[in-house]
């Protein structure tokens, strides 16, 4: 039965440098029970709407044009204070962010209490159903739970809160704009499963905005891609990922890496970068970056077109082409094969990082240590890439930015090319500034925005000791190393795109010719589009200059195409380290093991089993368990398995698998799947 | 404190002239202000005069005023009440007027009323205190003398005709801080409007009256708190003029009479005391602020 | 850099309000600073003919000692605006020093908070009274109390945004790349936090104006026969009743002065310093 | 007629009881002083000096030894009678420097005071003392050894016709009717209230809207605008010698010619006119008319005449001279300093002006040394040249602020204060005003009277020669 029928919906943002279409002659149909995705890359106008199917779309946003029906009715034709209505009890909707999307000043309880109140309910029946919701989304202890802030909750946990004010009115219309995205990889399945679970025991609809393929191939019946403001290609999941109707949707399929992907050879980039909605291409949005596109394409807007059952396209060549393949078959560059040095570059051993803040608090206590990074060791060889892979709050960035001295290490030893620099003063400083560079996750911020590109280039050259006369060539040499333009050096940061900016992070970091780069998640701000021009690019100059690199990644399949070994940190310590393949192919320690088993892979073919690996989040460095770390959110620990005191007296040591290949924990021989 | 106490106790010993010159007036002999001093004990050293006062504050005592030959803090605690029914009142217009306007211009929609409040509050921020306070005296007391414009009367004694007295003068005294906290409430407001939870909340369902106050409004709450300390503090200091102008005995007309006769001992009473004032009233609103924000509440435990 | 710069304030220019305030600002800053070239007999032309009201040779009417109101209220602007022009940019440099000096060194910067807190604690009338008092009643004392009220506030907004700053990963990048502590200060924080500050600076010229007239009121404003636009309202205060007139051009002239720097900043906030 | 209960009077004060100098010129004391104490002679507007406390009183030919009888049957407030002792406390309290008595240097000349009896008392002179009626004019009679508890402010003790009833500084004086004064029958006002208030505007407001009946401390401008309302009377009363002094010891003005020319610069006329609505008297005298032996042809020795004056400066090479020019702040100095200082600079002459606060200029002033030129404010005008010459720092040959002092000039002096007859007198003080007028180093500009403004409602109070008030005769209704 149909649900919610939406045709030719437009919205349009009407800017003083004028009008933005963010949402353009947007139609689709979503079936009671039915889960729909929406992906797309960022500003290809998911949010926009998903917030016209609300008429919450934000000033100056207009809707223009479009018919929404709802069980038959226009929701865009009824007056604002019967929209009030349906808004919480027909269609309910789910924020990207949950550490913004809830009040930080009522209780949670409240909060869910109010979306009944507002709808007629009594305060008494409001506080009953809230409990209700509270145990029904998982979150342990409602009673109590009902009083808290929202502070005191972790994300996941918040987002939950959110998803049980959704479901308070037992609305037939879920919208969850990028539920998860915020959240780490072990957080993200047990909310998916959470929405799986509600659909199947209210039968309720879920729109999922997402922009990542692993999450549509884990939960969508079918999708809508979205790019420039427009869909391009809807249709079933599984007949979407087997053949793709749209080039853009087969390329951005093959533009992401997977754990089980062949890493021998380089990503597939999309060239180009997603379109500026401000100035869209005259024709096919995607044409200019189209490897397919003809001259149809750059002149005008196909539509989209019915091709079979459920699939609809909208590309001219498909048109033309019944049967045409997108999918990429051109022969990628295979990766070389490169020389990996003995002696170790960068070690560090058993190292301690206190992010303890030292202010003091308002009646003069001194907070006690924080060891963001507590006892912890691992080296790096000349040319070889470590991967390290965390949740959220691990430490890893703490324990980079040790490293290169923005941190003090609190204890422990730390030797970059030869030399003790545990203490940093002077000479040290200088020795690890000109070993060890950084490449930072948000290239909007690394960049000064009041310094030209060349100033910033030229500062880390001169500091670097190039000499005054050189600055300008080697910059535009640097330029050109990482795919830019020389003529760019003279314009500002505001000038340039997320990639290209990231790019101008490599080439800042590339100055001091280091032996090291820390690069702290580079990709994971970018779209996948871009993120795979940047790992490419990274490879190219990783092989090229004989760099090592300390690679930080949320993502697990992008550690897994890069790194050579990789380390897996959990709450200030490495639990598990070894070579990339034996990380992935056989995972000792159940925290990587859980690890894998939470991330997505854009697969429709192998559906994994959705049950959440692990509960839970990771605790805060303040007050760490004592023992194993782990033991208050393993699977095989005390929690589960009877007898296990031993995680919660003995921190476990390392055991070796094999040459390279360690793993900490008291019971890695227990081979639970 | 200390650091404090050393400055104002320093400050006016630098300026020219002395209490023994004000109290013998400028027709006097030098011989004549030198026994002056002597008996004031002006002509002991400075470092013995301060360590004198200052054990003297830790036991409660302030010491006694040059001039009036009566202990400071029976000068203080007598004009205490004026300046503090003064201060009290102007305060409460701050808020009534300061998150009254500011709560307007964050909810209303009309164009209208928000470009007339732009107008006012533009106008109060660009005028001083004094001439808000002098417009008052001329328009209520003199041309239509609604208001009393001069002097007081007790509040305690006689409520009704207390009140009377301190409208105008908490008015002009509270008008442009009033500005200042609504302006503040006012973008509070509206960049709370832009928090994702005000989405949550519509999205909900939850009435733009309920989103106001519910959300926007307790949100901007701290802010406010925030603006109100502060401008509390400069309230204090604009009692100075404003008494002066409606002929309010408060401490404000003390201590500049005791800056200009150099009554030194007054005038360090009346400084520590506001700054312990200061203290006071940061510290209520770090209280208040707790109260009202959860987050804080945690954070100070 | 210097054009991304201008363009950008350029932007606040652009706003109605902040055309406008700009617009007013120049009016009125070159009137003041013509007035000997437009008068060039000077403020204190004084005659028999007192308390005139406005006529055509006089607009304003004359005070009480037979000088030309307008003429007085031209060169009040310009004693009113030499004053700010001198103290503010004073201000700012003190106030932005001491504000980063806790980048330098820590103790530094912890002392130069608590001197901060310090003033902001004393009464602020008290201490300019105070500060009069002992300097003696005229330019320098109104200069320095203006300059010593203003600091903290600049200092404080300098330090909190340099504190911002310094979390920026611009700012750490920086120090990863090796680069000194002075540079980092000078290239990095202060220019991005010189928005802030500039519309602090309007800000503060309205406080010095607030404290100059303040203080005239009371009779410690500046030396006579020298005209400011507080000295001129209290000197039409005396008349006020008996010549209302003669309050008029003081005040016109105080609060455009006031609303045009008020409204300079909020145009400056709301479009340079936001972004 | 017995006294209403409703006969309380509100007046406003301009600033706190000064307790510490009864025996000295104070505006604060103006308004209840002789409410509470008494003096023992009274001058009226005449210059005639009238009994009080002193019913009587004899000279002795040589003109050193004075006799006061006194008026039997006065009780202080405490009850107790009001004797020759008592008298001779205050006599010696007067004397005490520290209790800084602008008169009390014809006190500490007193060779000795005998309380007699009871009733009379015998004062013996060093010298033959002319001005010693003005001493005994401002001086209250308090009871013996009552000073020092007088000084704090909770028990004044006196014999007039109010009793001190409370003080709550900063904020009012009351005073009640004392229901056991000699003359309480004819005393109409119950109870007297000085509001303190020091800003001179307000003082107009609280006026104007009812809340006083009577101003102490109202501007000339304020006080003069209401002369035509018929709500209000106004009263001149005393008042303030405000004159021009230079400093005989510096450039520019070691030059007579340059002094001369500035005494020739000073529009008097204008000053009159706009800084005191024409109610002042221009003059070069320092002394008031009504002195016997006042030099009536001298008294406009200098008239505004810029063209001699600028002949003068141009003889003296004096054109272009820069000096300080400096005075006190309070509003009639501040805008008359202007007009001098424009007067000045219109004869070539380059005045620096600086206005100092009270303090500040007390200090200077004491010390006798303040500026170049200066204009200071005596608020004594009407005393006996003998006391001014020795009361005033800018006459004064000690510590003098316009360090004058050749032996010319004490000659002249000790002339005027030794002369017996008023024949005598009338030639010393000629003889001395005329050097003064020629040497010109301390210029009278205008004597300024004080004003003050009550409503029509009050009748009968009546003005001393400073602007005391004596409330024995007045009304309210
Ligand atoms: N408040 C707004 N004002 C102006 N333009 C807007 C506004 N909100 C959205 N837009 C425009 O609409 C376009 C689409 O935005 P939308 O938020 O829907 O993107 P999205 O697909 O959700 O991207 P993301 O993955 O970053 O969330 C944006 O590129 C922007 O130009
Ligand atoms: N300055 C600080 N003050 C207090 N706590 C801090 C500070 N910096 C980091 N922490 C804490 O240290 C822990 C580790 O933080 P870190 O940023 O290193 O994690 P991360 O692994 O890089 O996480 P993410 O994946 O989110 O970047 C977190 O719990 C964080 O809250
Ligand atoms: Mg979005
Ligand atoms: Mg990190």
């Amino acid at each position: 039965m149909t649900l919610l029928e939406v045709s030719d919906l437009t919205t349009v943002f009407h800017l003083p440098t004028g009008d933005i279409r963010a949402v353009n002659r947007v139609s689709f149909t979503l079936q009671k029970g039915e889960v729909m995705g929406i992906v797309g890359e960022s500003g290809s106008g998911k949010s926009v709407t998903a917030r016209s199917l609300m008429r919450m779309v934000r000033h100056p946003g207009e809707i223009v044009s479009g018919k929404v029906l709802l069980n038959g009715v226009d929701l865009l034709t009824l007056p604002e204070n019967e929209m009030r209505t349906i808004r919480g009890r027909q269609i309910a909707m789910v924020f990207q962010d949950p550490q913004a999307t809830l009040n930080p000043v009522h209780t949670i309880g409240a909060q869910i209490s109010e979306a009944l109140i507002v709808h007629g309910a009594s305060k008494d029946d409001a506080r009953k159903r809230a409990l209700e919701l509270l145990a029904q989304v998982g979150i342990p202890n409602p009673e109590s739970s009902y009083e808290r802030y929202p502070h005191e909750l972790s994300g996941g946990m918040r987002q939950r809160v959110v998803i049980a004010i959704a479901l308070a009115n037992k609305a037939e219309l879920l919208i969850a704009d990028e539920p998860t995205t915020a959240l780490d990889v072990t957080i993200q399945a047990q909310i998916l499963q959470l929405l799986l679970q509600l659909r199947d025991s209210l039968g309720i609809s879920i729109i999922m905005i997402t922009h990542d393929m692993g999450v549509i191939a884990e939960i969508c019946d079918k999708t809508l891609v979205m790019y420039g403001g427009r869909v391009v290609e809807s249709g079933k999941v599984s007949e979407i990922f087997n053949k793709p109707l749209h080039p853009y949707t087969a390329a951005l399929l093959s533009t992401v890496p997977r754990i089980s992907s062949d890493r021998s050879e380089e990503l597939v980039a999309i060239p180009g970068s997603p379109p500026d909605p401000a100035n869209l291409p005259k024709g096919c949005t995607f044409s200019p970056r189209c490897s397919f596109a003809e001259s149809a394409c750059m002149n005008s807007v196909p539509n989209l077109i019915q091709i079979s059952e459920s699939g609809y396209s909208a590309c001219f060549v498909r048109e033309k082409e019944l049967n045409i393949d997108f999918r990429p078959s051109v022969s990628r560059k295979k990766k070389r094969e490169k020389q990996i040095g003995s002696d170790s570059i960068l070690s560090v051993s058993d190292v301690f990082v206190d992010v303890g803040s030292k202010r003091k608090g308002l009646f003069g206590s001194k907070s006690p240590a924080v060891n963001a990074v507590a006892g912890l060791s691992l080296e790096i060889k000349p040319g070889e890439t470590l991967g390290l892979v965390g949740e959220s709050g691990c430490g890893k960035s703490t324990l980079s930015r040790a490293i290169v001295g923005i941190n003090r290490f609190t204890a422990g030893k730390c030797v970059i090319a030869g030399r003790d620099v545990t203490q940093m003063s002077g000479d040290n400083r200088q020795w690890v500034s000109s070993n060890v560079q950084y490449v930072f996750q948000d290239p909007f911020a690394s960049l000064n925005p009041r310094r030209t590109i060349a100033q910033s280039i030229g500062e880390a050259l001169t500091v670097a000791g190039v000499a005054a006369s050189d600055v300008e060539k080697r910059a535009a040499a640097l330029m050109e190393r990482v795919g830019l333009d020389p003529k760019y050096l003279d314009r500002f940061p505001y000038a340039f795109s997320g990639g290209q900016r990231q790019r101008i992070g490599i080439a800042r970091a590339l100055a001091a010719n280091p032996k090291i780069l820390i690069l702290d998640e580079p990709v994971s701000a970018l779209d996948v589009s871009i993120q795979a021009q940047i790992i490419n690019l990274l490879q190219e100059l990783r092989d090229d200059l004989g760099l090592a690199f300390l690679f930080i990644a949320h993502d697990l399949s992008v550690v897994r195409h890069l790194s050579d070994r990789v380390a897996v940190m959990y709450l200030g310590k490495i639990v598990e380290i070894g070579s990339a393949d034996d990380i992935y192919d056989n995972p000792k320690h159940p925290y990587t093991k859980a690890l894998l088993a939470s991330s997505p892979e854009p697969e429709v073919n192998q559906k994994k089993d959705m049950s959440p690996a692990l509960q839970g989040s990771i605790p805060s460095p303040a007050q760490p368990p004592s023992g194993c770390r782990f033991r208050s959110r393993c699977p095989i620990g005390p929690l589960h398995v009877a007898n296990r005191s031993i995680c919660e007296t003995q921190e476990p040591g390392f055991e070796s698998i094999n040459d390279a290949h360690m793993a900490a924990c008291h019971f890695l021989l227990e081979s639970k799947k | 404190m200390i650091f404090s106490s050393i400055a104002v106790f320093l400050l006016p010993r630098l300026a020219p002239g002395d209490p023994a010159l004000a109290i013998a007036g400028g027709d006097a002999t030098e011989e004549a202000i030198a026994e002056i001093r002597e008996t004031l004990g002006l002509d002991r050293s400075l470092v013995e005069q301060y360590w004198v006062w200052i054990t003297g504050v830790f036991r409660g005592d302030f010491g006694d005023s040059y001039l009036y030959r009566l202990p400071v803090s029976e000068l203080i605690s007598g004009r205490f009440q004026s300046t503090i029914e003064l201060a009290v009142s102007a305060t409460i217009f701050l808020i009534i007027f300061g998150v009254g306007m500011g709560v307007l211009g964050g909810t209303t929609r009309s164009r209208k009323v928000k470009s007339v409040l732009d107008v006012v509050v533009s106008f109060l921020l660009s005028t001083p205190p004094f001439l808000i306070g002098i417009v008052l005296i001329i328009l209520l007391g003199v041309v239509w003398q609604v208001l009393p414009i001069s002097g007081e009367v007790n509040f305690i004694d006689d409520p009704a005709t207390g009140f009377k007295y301190l409208l105008l003068p908490s008015f002009a005294l509270s008008l442009s801080s009033s500005a200042v906290v609504a302006r503040l409430i006012q973008t509070q407001m509206i960049s709370v409007r832009g928090e994702d939870f005000v989405d949550l909340a519509k999205a909900k369902g939850v009435p733009p009256s309920r989103i106001a106050f519910r959300h926007v409004l307790r949100n901007s709450l701290g802010a406010s708190i925030v603006a109100v300390g502060l401008q509390v503090g400069h309230l204090l200091s604009g009692t100075i003029i404003i008494e002066s102008l409606f002929a309010r005995n408060g401490l404000g007309s003390l201590t500049i009479n005791a800056v200009l006769t150099r009554d030194y001992l007054v005038l360090q009473a009346v400084v520590l005391f506001a700054i312990a004032i200061a203290i006071a009233i940061q510290l209520i609103s770090e209280i208040l602020l707790a109260a009202l924000d959860p987050r804080v509440r945690l954070g100070s435990e | 850099m210097k054009s991304r710069a201008a363009s950008r304030y350029l932007q606040a220019f652009k706003t109605p309000v902040g055309l406008i305030s700009t617009l007013s600002i120049v009016a009125l800053t070159s009137l003041a600073f013509l007035a000997p070239v437009i008068f060039p007999n000077g403020y204190d032309q004084q005659s028999a003919n007192s308390l005139l009201g406005p006529s055509l040779k006089n607009p304003l009417g004359t005070d009480d000692l037979g000088r030309d109101i307008f003429t007085r209220v031209v060169y009040g602007l310009r004693s009113d605006l030499t004053l700010v022009y001198i103290a503010v940019p004073i201000s700012l440099v003190i106030g932005t020093f001491l504000g980063l000096i806790g980048m330098i060194s820590n103790f530094l910067g912890n002392l130069s908070m608590r001197l901060m807190d310090f003033i902001i604690g004393f009464p602020a009338l008290i201490l300019a009274i105070s500060i009069t008092v002992v300097l003696g009643t005229g330019f320098t004392a109104l200069l320095v109390s203006i300059i010593i009220l203003g600091t903290p506030g600049v200092a404080r907004l300098a330090r909190s945004t340099m504190l911002e700053q310094e979390q920026r990963e611009y700012v750490i990048a920086a120090r990863v790349l090796g680069i000194s502590k002075w540079k980092i200060l000078f290239r990095h924080i202060l220019p991005n936090i010189m928005d802030p500050l500039i519309a602090q600076g309007a800000i503060l010229v309205v406080v010095a104006i607030f404290i100059e007239s303040g203080m005239s009121i009371i009779g410690l404003g500046l030396q006579p026969p020298a005209p400011s636009l507080g000295v001129l309202l209290n000197n039409s205060m005396r008349f006020i009743i008996e010549y209302p007139t003669f309050v008029i051009g003081p005040v016109v002239a105080l609060v455009s002065l006031t609303l045009a720097f008020g409204k300079l900043a909020d145009a400056l906030n709301a479009t340079v310093v936001r972004k | 007629t017995p006294a209403r209960a409703d006969e309380a009077l509100v007046v406003a004060g301009p600033s706190d009881p000064q307790l510490g100098s009864l025996f000295a010129f104070r505006a604060g004391n103006y308004p209840w002083i002789w409410g509470v104490f008494e003096p023992l002679i009274k001058i009226d507007e005449k210059g005639k000096v009238q009994p009080n406390v002193a019913s009587r009183w004899t000279l002795s030919s040589n003109k050193l030894t004075m006799t006061l009888f006194l008026k039997r049957g006065i009780t202080f407030h405490n009850g107790k009678k009001l004797t020759a002792e008592d008298v001779k406390y205050s006599i010696e309290q007067a004397a005490l420097a520290t209790n800084g008595s602008q008169l009390g240097f014809i006190a500490r000349s007193f060779a000795s005071v005998d309380a007699v009896t009871d009733g009379k008392l015998v004062i013996n002179f060093g010298a033959p003392t002319s001005n010693i009626f003005d001493l005994l004019s401002i001086m209250p009679i308090m009871p013996k050894n009552s000073y020092p508890e007088t000084k704090l402010g909770k028990t004044v003790i006196g014999s007039g016709p109010f009793t001190w009833e409370s003080w709550t500084p900063g904020a009012q004086v009351v005073i009640k009717k004392y229901p056991k004064y000699r003359d309480a029958a004819r005393i109409n006002l119950s109870q007297i209230t000085v509001r303190i208030i020091t800003n001179a505007s307000a003082q107009l407001t609280a006026l104007k809207s009812g809340a006083i009946d009577l101003a102490f401390g109202l501007s000339t401008v304020d006080a003069y605008a209401l002369r035509n309302d018929a709500n209000y009377k106004l009263i001149y009363a005393g008042g303030a010698i405000v004159p021009l002094g230079l400093d005989t010891s510096k450039a520019p003005f070691n030059n007579i010619k340059v002094r001369q020319a500035v005494g020739y610069a000073i529009d008097k006329n204008r000053i009159n006119k706009q800084v005191f609505s024409d109610t002042g008297l221009e003059t070069s005298l320092f002394w008031a008319p009504r002195e016997s032996g006042y030099p009536k042809a001298l008294q406009d020795a200098y008239t505004y005449n810029p063209t001699k004056a600028k002949a003068l400066i141009a003889e003296a090479g004096a054109a272009g001279a820069e000096f300080d020019l400096q005075t006190l702040n309070l509003p009639a100095n501040a805008a008359l300093v202007e007009i001098v200082a424009n007067n000045l600079r219109d004869i070539g002459l380059k005045p620096n002006v600086r206005v100092l606060d009270v303090t500040a200029w007390d200090a200077k002033q004491v010390a006798g040394d303040i500026a170049n030129a200066f204009i200071p404010y005596h608020g004594q005008y009407g005393l006996n040249a003998a006391t001014l010459l020795n009361s005033l720092a800018t006459l004064r040959v000690e510590k003098g602020t316009t360090k004058f002092a050749t032996a010319e000039y004490v000659k002249l002096r000790n002339a005027v204060a030794a002369a017996a007859t008023s024949g005598a007198k009338e030639k010393a003080l000629n003889n001395l005003s005329k050097f003064m007028v020629e040497q010109a180093f301390a210029m009278p500009i205008v004597m300024a009277p004080s004003m003050f403004v009550h409503s029509k409602k009050l009748t009968g109070v009546e003005f001393g020669e400073l602007g005391h008030t004596f409330w024995n005769s007045a009304k309210l209704g």
